[in-house]
């Protein structure tokens, strides 16, 4: 049996538990891992002080563990994580796989603000809803995601893949403003609605939406065509469990090429009604 | 009045950005007044007329009347416990005020935030975002043949900004002041600062973005789609107008405010004018600048920049200065009640947070330090009673251009200064914790903010 | 050994190593599909003369590709690997890309050698190309008037094998010919393999080298030639008086063992006299397909 | 202040007081070198350790408005490069440019304990001297902007010489400056005024000025010999950064006519003409740069040596900072100060495979192993433009380390290596050179007498370090760090918090010139004449450095 955290004692302060990764779990004993490290507010603590902790870490290389309760308070879970998996019952805390990777997150609930921002690799769905910043740069740099896929089923906060250069960020529901701001190439599907001035300063990249948006005024028209790519990218979105109609994968879409203030390389992707 | 007259010149008023040093003022040392400031606006001569020493106790702890020193000895032991403690406001205090609050922070492993994050913060995003093309306002009133004044008001919030600054004084390669320079004005509203503009750019509600974003774009010599006449309510035609002027002047200065980075798009609405303004410099010399409020705003950035490497909304839970806005900034911080303790210099957030941060505030122990009763001081577990800056205390105030002006204080007061209340708790902690908290836990680097 | 009366000689195909790749194009419907892929498959019979060899594996239903649409997997092979992508990027620049509504995949995906295909033909965008990344596997969108040319940026390439055959010998051409096409019927859609020649069947087998011309690189196989049994050291049994060969190109030497398996058994009918193969002494080439281990379901020893 | 130490068997490099490597003891009381400690003075064993005194850096940019800007910008520099607090010392940032909490301990965390931050506006000199208070353990003081002041320009189009030198002694007294600072001289004028253009040659008329930067210079120099300035006027030269700006630099060396002058970073102003098909990749232009100091005595430079990674260019020299953003990514900052100055910020990576970049680390290089005079040719990196200042114990490597650089040329652009002379120099410094272009040289150039050197009396700025073959490791984390006789590291660890001094000079001046300064700021300044000034509580620590007259007891 795998490593399994139960939240026991909510902290009421944040608590960084950026030790939860599966390399850092590997090979430990429940009583093992409860002794690792995390801060609380401004002073060190046992993870076993807020978790009870049952099973042993799976062998070998990174494994999978498993956290359940209200963890909106515990934040950079899976930070920095190259492999294994991580499933989540409940909401999680910010940072939620920082510049991860590799490996997997599930997360069976909520992710506050800034879902894998500067990933490089792997994979983290939310379930429930995301914050802002899914997928972003970190103040003051350029870049955001540079790799792997965050699928969040359903809403999101502002600056969903800001400054993203590749990788795939998929929303379920409505994206917050801002998406794709600052975009540098990559992939973003939105299900549901765009916010405000989607793709502002893209430079490269796609934007994909399925219902009319009104763009930036440095956005042209292009055409409307069925871009094959979106039936493969639509495809993995559904193996992935995105629900995407059938009308979405044949459908044909407003091209938009933007923005006119940086290169005009990108692209809007907009469902014909 | 009173014969006992003292004439304080060179003084410096800091209730607004604009920090003028310029104030003679007239003090009547019976009375403890200001009765005259020569050179004030009618904003000034109200800070400087109104200010008196009120009779209020110098520490109040739960309510009860308390010395100094006992007030002191409460905040130490409520910061030193405090798991997730936050300083927050330091706008509106000296800057050797706001080198000892940071210091308090970085010793307890709290967290310091100041007002920016409620006014400029945006810019300060925006800032880190593009960087910046500025100056120093002697520079503007010398130099600067167009402005632009971008969601402010000016006229009622910063009178002297036209007439000490940007309008109507003559500089020196603009010998005849208000006749040597276009005027530009950009508000969702007509207001009091709308009469002194050659050119007035009436945007619809939320949408200086798009007016912005078209304007790099035209700068740059790319399309803007016709259609955004019908949504910023300003003509593709206005707008090509207005870049001709912009390209052809010598020396360009943008003056924005509020208006552009407290509405919808907000850091990227600053980010937008300053992208805007490097763009212009391809062509001839721009130059922007925020127009700030609380007199020491200025100066609280600078401060915690230079002691942290960011400007505000910066933790030290982890033994080190980490950033990140929407995590470390104080209305987050309070909405989500995330802070069990909070010290909060000079500043009113009970008088102006949503109603969650309100709430939690009640929850936890408040340390004010103001020189009046506020919404604040009267909900604060420990409210110290201090001297006002710049007309009791003396110090380093920064006006909004960085430029950093010594205070001429006109009077005494009987109550401390801001100073050596933070200094007392500062050391009081510091014996409390022997030392500066070091959390055991090695940065965690990767995942820093 | 007989099978349905037929001789079945005891002897080996001798094939050669050669690399291959997979390309599954894709269309709006089949035909398009399929037009490109004859294109592309065109002129494609002998690295001899072509320089690369290439068919048809199979049609896929739209199930089976990777954008949902109907298509057809092709397997195309060179003697190197550095032509390989060379010969790639010339015809599928030139038939795929040019045909209305396909799309090229790579059907290697596993494939640890890959190969710059729609990296090189991205240029065709003239800078106005973008790429997009699905899963783990990267396009390039290159427009065009039509709208857009989806291909993957590379494609696997792996040691496939050239040159399996077998030869029909028949009392007459036609038997001969009915007996090629129940072959290549058999064999059609088998998986890894496909028929380079015309219709799958070629009937000027040939020998290395020439008895008169130096420059000539490979000539008629005069010892299973009918005219000319008697002038030449024939390896003809007698009553026979037509041959046809089938040659096999595949992605391993089990899958061509299999089709000939398949081939052999429908060309065992009446007017066929023998069954052979074509080898060199079995010092040329390090697949030896020996048709009766393949009959008996043995399989063959590995590859030198 | 400060108890006293014995500091016994280790090798002691004090090339002011020609010892060099001898095993002996140094003695330390009140905060000063002694000949002999009391017998119950705290020893410590320097056994297998080198002896030196303090660093002192002549060049970087540490504090004020410019490098808070700085700092500012560049939150993404930071978050990997922490400074975690201690029980006795306060957290931080770091990156190219570090808060300046870990500035001060960085600094001292290699040794250095004096540092002269290198430009700033007369108008933000308060705000220098506030982040200078909050900068720990070391010894600092600032070089003041004064070469493209505006009224300064127009005493000098006037010819009112007199008046001009004592304005000047103005400006760097009521500053607290330690000396005058001249950076492209005409180039803000230009650069503010006519559209961002610069100044290409120094017979350029200076905007609406009758002035060229040859007049300019040369009065400047005149000036501050006449005031007798214990450092002489510090000069960014125009044309930086530019190819083909050798000329240039060597006619304003000229100007100096045998009088004293420093050049700064000169590394930035030694490129050759454009080589080969490129219009702008420069050859190296070193060795005309490096001959001329050497047989020019009154000359004096910083080599401003450039290494690899991430660096910030902040510069007076806006135009130049305009240039590189095109280079530097997505951020770019310039900010005018009224009447005195430019600003340029970029956010800016060396890469060696980067035929330019290769170039500039051949170039300072070269300046090193082409020096004949360590005291005259000394340490800096121009902190952070050529790269931060936590990259010197690499620097001291590649220099006394020719495997070393060998290797490390191996790895760089190798046209740009063809093209400088750095193939050719198999030279190796010394541990006697490093404390002198590290520590006694910048001292003498500095006019600080008691820096940079261990006799008796001299300022008790100690560093030990470990000896290591590897002189990268040996720079990097000396074992003991003393200021003012305080341990302030012992194994490596900070035992206390110091406070250092501010190191200035208050030339003197006739008062009569605040009668034509004052009617200048009515009009064209923002901040009153009165309140311009800065008072001595900016500078709790401090001394008064003297000027020449000021030591011979005249008083004019």
């Amino acid at each position: 049996m795998s490593l399994a955290f139960t939240l026991r004692t909510p902290p009421t302060v944040p608590l960084e538990a950026e030790v939860l990764t599966p390399a850092r779990l590997a090979g430990l004993s429940a009583p093992e891992a409860a002794k690792l490290s995390v801060v609380h507010g401004n002073e060190r603590a046992d993870l076993g002080e807020f978790f009870q902790v049952q099973g042993t870490a799976d062998g070998g290389g990174a494994g999978e563990f498993r956290l359940t309760g209200d963890l909106s308070r515990v934040k950079h879970v899976g930070a920095g994580m190259a492999d294994g998996r991580i499933v989540i019952h409940g909401s999680v805390g910010m940072h939620l796989g920082a510049e991860m990777t590799g490996g997997e997150i599930i997360v069976e609930g909520d992710a506050a603000d800034w879902v894998g921002p500067e990933m490089t690799g792997g994979r983290i769905v939310i379930k429930g809803n995301a914050g802002h910043m899914v997928g972003a740069a970190s103040r003051g740099s350029a870049v955001g995601v540079r790799g792997g896929e965050i699928v969040v089923f359903g809403n999101t906060g502002n600056e969903a893949g800001h400054g993203m250069r590749r990788g795939l960020v998929a929303i379920g529901g409505d994206a917050g403003d801002f998406a794709g701001v600052s975009m540098l190439a990559g992939t973003i599907v939105v299900l549901g609605s765009l916010g405000w001035r989607a793709g502002a300063g893209m430079r490269r990249g796609s934007i994909v939406t399925m219902h009319p948006v009104e763009l930036l005024p440095t956005f042209s028209y292009a055409c409307t065509y069925a871009p094959l790519y979106l039936r493969l990218l639509l495809a993995r979105l559904r193996r992935l469990g995105l629900p995407v109609a059938d009308a979405q994968v044949s459908g044909r879409y407003q091209r938009w090429s933007g923005d006119a203030v940086e290169l005009n390389k990108g692209e809007v992707l907009i469902l014909e009604a | 009045m009173s014969e006992n007259l003292k004439f304080v010149p060179h003084a410096t008023c800091t209730f607004c950005g604009c920090v003028c040093d310029d104030m003679d003022l007239t003090v009547d040392m019976d009375e403890k007044r200001i009765t005259k400031a020569e050179n004030a606006c009618v904003l000034g001569k109200a800070w400087f007329r109104e200010h008196g020493i009120e009779q209020r106790p110098y520490a109040l702890i739960g309510g009860r009347e308390a010395t100094t020193a006992e007030g002191v000895e409460e905040a130490a032991q409520i910061l030193a416990r405090a798991r997730f403690p936050l300083i927050y406001g330091l706008s509106d205090t000296t800057c050797e005020a706001q080198r000892v609050a940071v210091a308090i922070a970085d010793m307890i492993g709290g967290t310091v935030d100041t007002t920016t994050s409620v006014c400029h913060g945006p810019s300060g995003i925006a800032f880190e975002t593009v960087g910046e093309s500025t100056a120093s306002l002697g520079e503007i009133k010398n130099r600067a043949d167009m402005v632009v004044f971008w969601g402010g008001n000016p006229a009622e919030a910063h009178p002297r900004l036209f007439s000490r600054y940007a309008v109507t004084p003559k500089g020196m390669y603009i010998p005849n002041g208000r006749k040597d320079r276009t005027v530009v004005l950009v508000d969702v509203r007509r207001t009091m600062s709308t009469p002194v503009a050659d050119i007035f750019l009436r945007v619809k509600p939320r949408s200086d973005f798009e007016v912005l974003w078209a304007l790099r774009a035209l700068v740059k010599g790319r399309r803007v789609d016709p259609s955004i006449e019908r949504r910023t309510g300003v003509s593709l035609a206005v707008l090509e107008d207005l870049v001709a002027r912009m390209k052809s002047c010598r020396y360009g200065a943008f003056l924005f405010g509020m208006g552009l980075t407290m509405t919808r798009g907000r850091h990227f609405n600053s980010g937008a004018l300053l992208a805007l303004t490097t763009d212009l410099n391809e062509f001839t010399h721009w130059v922007a600048k925020p127009v700030r409020g609380h007199g020491n705003v200025t100066g609280a950035d600078n401060v915690v920049s230079w002691q942290t490497g960011f400007p505000f909304g910066v933790n030290f839970s982890r033994g080190y200065p980490r950033f990140n806005p929407g995590e470390f900034t104080t209305v987050d911080l309070l909405a989500r009640g995330e802070t069990d303790a909070i010290l909060i210099l000079a500043s009113d957030p009970a008088a102006n947070f949503p109603k969650a941060a309100i709430e939690h505030l009640k929850r936890i122990p408040v340390i004010s330090l103001d020189p009046k009763t506020t919404l604040t001081s009267q909900l604060a577990r420990v409210a110290f009673t201090t001297a006002t800056y710049g007309i009791n205390v003396g110090g380093t105030v920064y006006r909004m251009d960085d430029v950093a002006i010594t205070l001429r204080p006109a009077f005494e007061s009987p109550y401390p200064s801001d100073e050596e209340i933070l200094s007392a708790i500062r050391d009081r902690v510091r014996a409390l914790l022997g030392g500066n908290r070091v959390p055991a836990v090695a940065p965690a680097v990767a995942a820093a903010s | 050994m007989l099978l349905n009366g037929v001789l079945i000689e005891d002897t080996f195909a001798e094939a050669f190593t050669m690399r291959v790749a997979r390309l599954l194009i894709t269309a709006r419907t089949p035909r398009w599909a399929k037009e490109a892929a004859l294109k592309l498959t065109g002129f494609a019979t002998s690295v001899i003369g072509c320089k690369c060899e290439a068919g048809i594996e199979r049609e896929l239903a739209a199930d089976d590709t990777p954008d949902g649409r109907p298509g057809l997997s092709v397997l195309f092979l060179t003697m190197d690997k550095e032509s390989l992508p060379q010969r790639l990027i010339e015809r599928i620049g030139q038939t795929v890309l040019t045909c209305p509504t396909t799309a090229c995949f790579d059907g290697l995906p596993d494939v640890p050698d890959r190969l710059p295909v729609g990296k090189a033909l991205r240029a065709f965008g003239d800078g106005f190309q973008a790429s997009k990344v699905v899963g783990d596997r990267r396009y390039w969108r290159i427009p065009v008037m039509e709208g857009e040319f989806l291909i993957e940026e590379t494609f696997g390439m792996q040691k496939g094998v050239g040159g399996g055959n077998f030869l029909i010998l028949a009392a007459d051409a036609d038997a001969a010919l009915a007996a090629a096409e129940a072959a290549v019927e058999a064999m059609s859609g088998h998986p890894g393999v496909v028929l380079p020649f015309p219709g799958g069947v070629v009937r000027s087998g040939s020998k290395v080298g020439s008895k008169r011309y130096k420059k000539m690189v490979a000539t008629t196989n005069d010892a299973f030639s009918p005219t000319l049994r008697a002038v030449t050291e024939s390896q003809l049994p007698e009553g026979v008086n037509s041959v046809l060969e089938i040659v096999l190109d595949g992605t391993d030497g089990a899958a061509i063992e299999s089709a000939m398996r398949l081939g052999i058994r429908a060309a065992c009918r009446p007017g066929v006299k023998a069954i052979s193969a074509g080898n060199f002494g079995g010092k040329l080439g390090p697949h030896h397909f020996h048709l009766r281990r393949i009959l008996n379901g043995a399989s063959p020893p590995p590859a030198v | 202040m400060g108890s006293s130490l014995r500091i016994v068997n280790g090798r002691v490099y004090d090339p002011a007081n020609g010892v060099d490597g001898e095993v002996r003891d140094v003695c330390i009381r009140d905060g000063k070198i002694a000949a002999d400690a009391p017998p119950d003075a705290k020893r410590i064993d320097a056994a297998g350790m080198v002896v030196m005194p303090g660093g002192v850096d002549i060049h970087c940019h540490i504090a004020g408005p410019k490098v808070n800007l700085a700092r500012k910008v560049q939150p993404e520099d930071h978050r990997y490069d922490v400074h975690p607090r201690t029980r006795v010392t306060r957290s931080g940032t770091g990156g190219s440019v570090p808060s300046t909490f870990a500035t001060g301990y960085r600094y001292a965390g290699l040794g250095y304990t004096t540092a002269m931050e290198a430009a700033v506006t007369p108008l933000g000199a308060r705000h220098a001297l506030e982040e200078l208070h909050d900068t720990p353990v070391i010894d600092k003081g600032f070089y003041v902007l004064v070469g493209n002041n505006v009224l300064l320009y127009r005493l000098l189009q006037e010819g009112r010489l007199e008046e001009f030198r004592n304005a000047l002694a103005w400006w760097i007294k009521v500053t607290k400056a330690y000396a005058p600072k001249l950076v492209n001289p005409g180039g803000d004028e230009l650069w503010k005024g006519q559209r961002n253009a610069n100044i290409t040659s120094l017979d350029d008329k200076i905007g609406p000025f009758e002035l060229t930067p040859r007049k300019v210079i040369a009065g400047f120099i005149e000036a501050a010999t006449a005031l007798g300035l214990p450092h002489p006027v510090h000069i960014h030269c125009n044309n930086l950064g530019h190819t083909g700006n050798v000329a240039t630099t060597l006619e304003t060396m000229r100007l100096a006519e045998g009088r004293r002058t420093h050049f700064a970073h000169v590394q930035f102003n030694s490129y050759g003409p454009a080589a080969g098909k490129s219009q702008t990749n420069p050859t190296s232009g070193a060795r005309e740069i490096a001959e001329f100091v050497n047989t020019h005595p009154n000359i004096s430079a910083d080599v401003g040596a450039v290494m690899f990674g991430r660096s910030t260019i902040m510069t007076g020299d806006a135009p130049l900072a305009y240039m590189l953003r095109q280079f530097g990514g997505t951020k770019w900052v310039n900010a005018d100060t009224e009447n005195e100055s430019g600003c340029g910020i970029v956010p800016f990576t060396y890469q060696d495979r980067v035929y330019t970049n290769a170039m500039q680390w051949a170039v300072g290089l070269e300046l090193f192993l082409l020096s004949q005079d360590p005291w005259r040719m000394v340490f800096s990196t121009d902190h952070p433009n050529g790269g931060s200042f936590v990259t010197y114990p690499r620097l001291i490597r590649l220099l006394m380390d020719r495997e070393f650089r060998k290797a490390r040329m191996a790895e760089v652009n190798q046209k740009a290596l063809d093209r400088s002379g750095l193939r050719d120099l198999s030279r190796e410094y010394s541990l006697n050179e490093i404390a002198i272009v590290t520590r006694a040289g910048p001292a003498r150039l500095l006019g600080l007498t008691r820096k940079g050197q261990l006799g008796v009396g001299a300022d008790a700025d100690v560093t030990i370090y470990e000896e290591d073959p590897d002189k990268e490791k040996m720079f990097s984390a000396p074992r003991y760090v003393i200021k003012d006789g305080e341990l302030i590291i012992e194994d490596h660890e900070f035992r206390v918090d110091h406070e250092g001094r501010l190191l200035h000079v208050a030339p003197d001046f006739d008062p009569g010139i605040e009668q034509v300064i004052e009617p200048f700021f009515e009009d064209f300044y923002t901040i009153r004449f009165a309140n311009y000034a800065v008072d001595d509580r900016y500078a709790p620590h401090h001394e008064i450095i003297p000027t020449a007259p000021q030591a011979a007891g005249a008083r004019p």
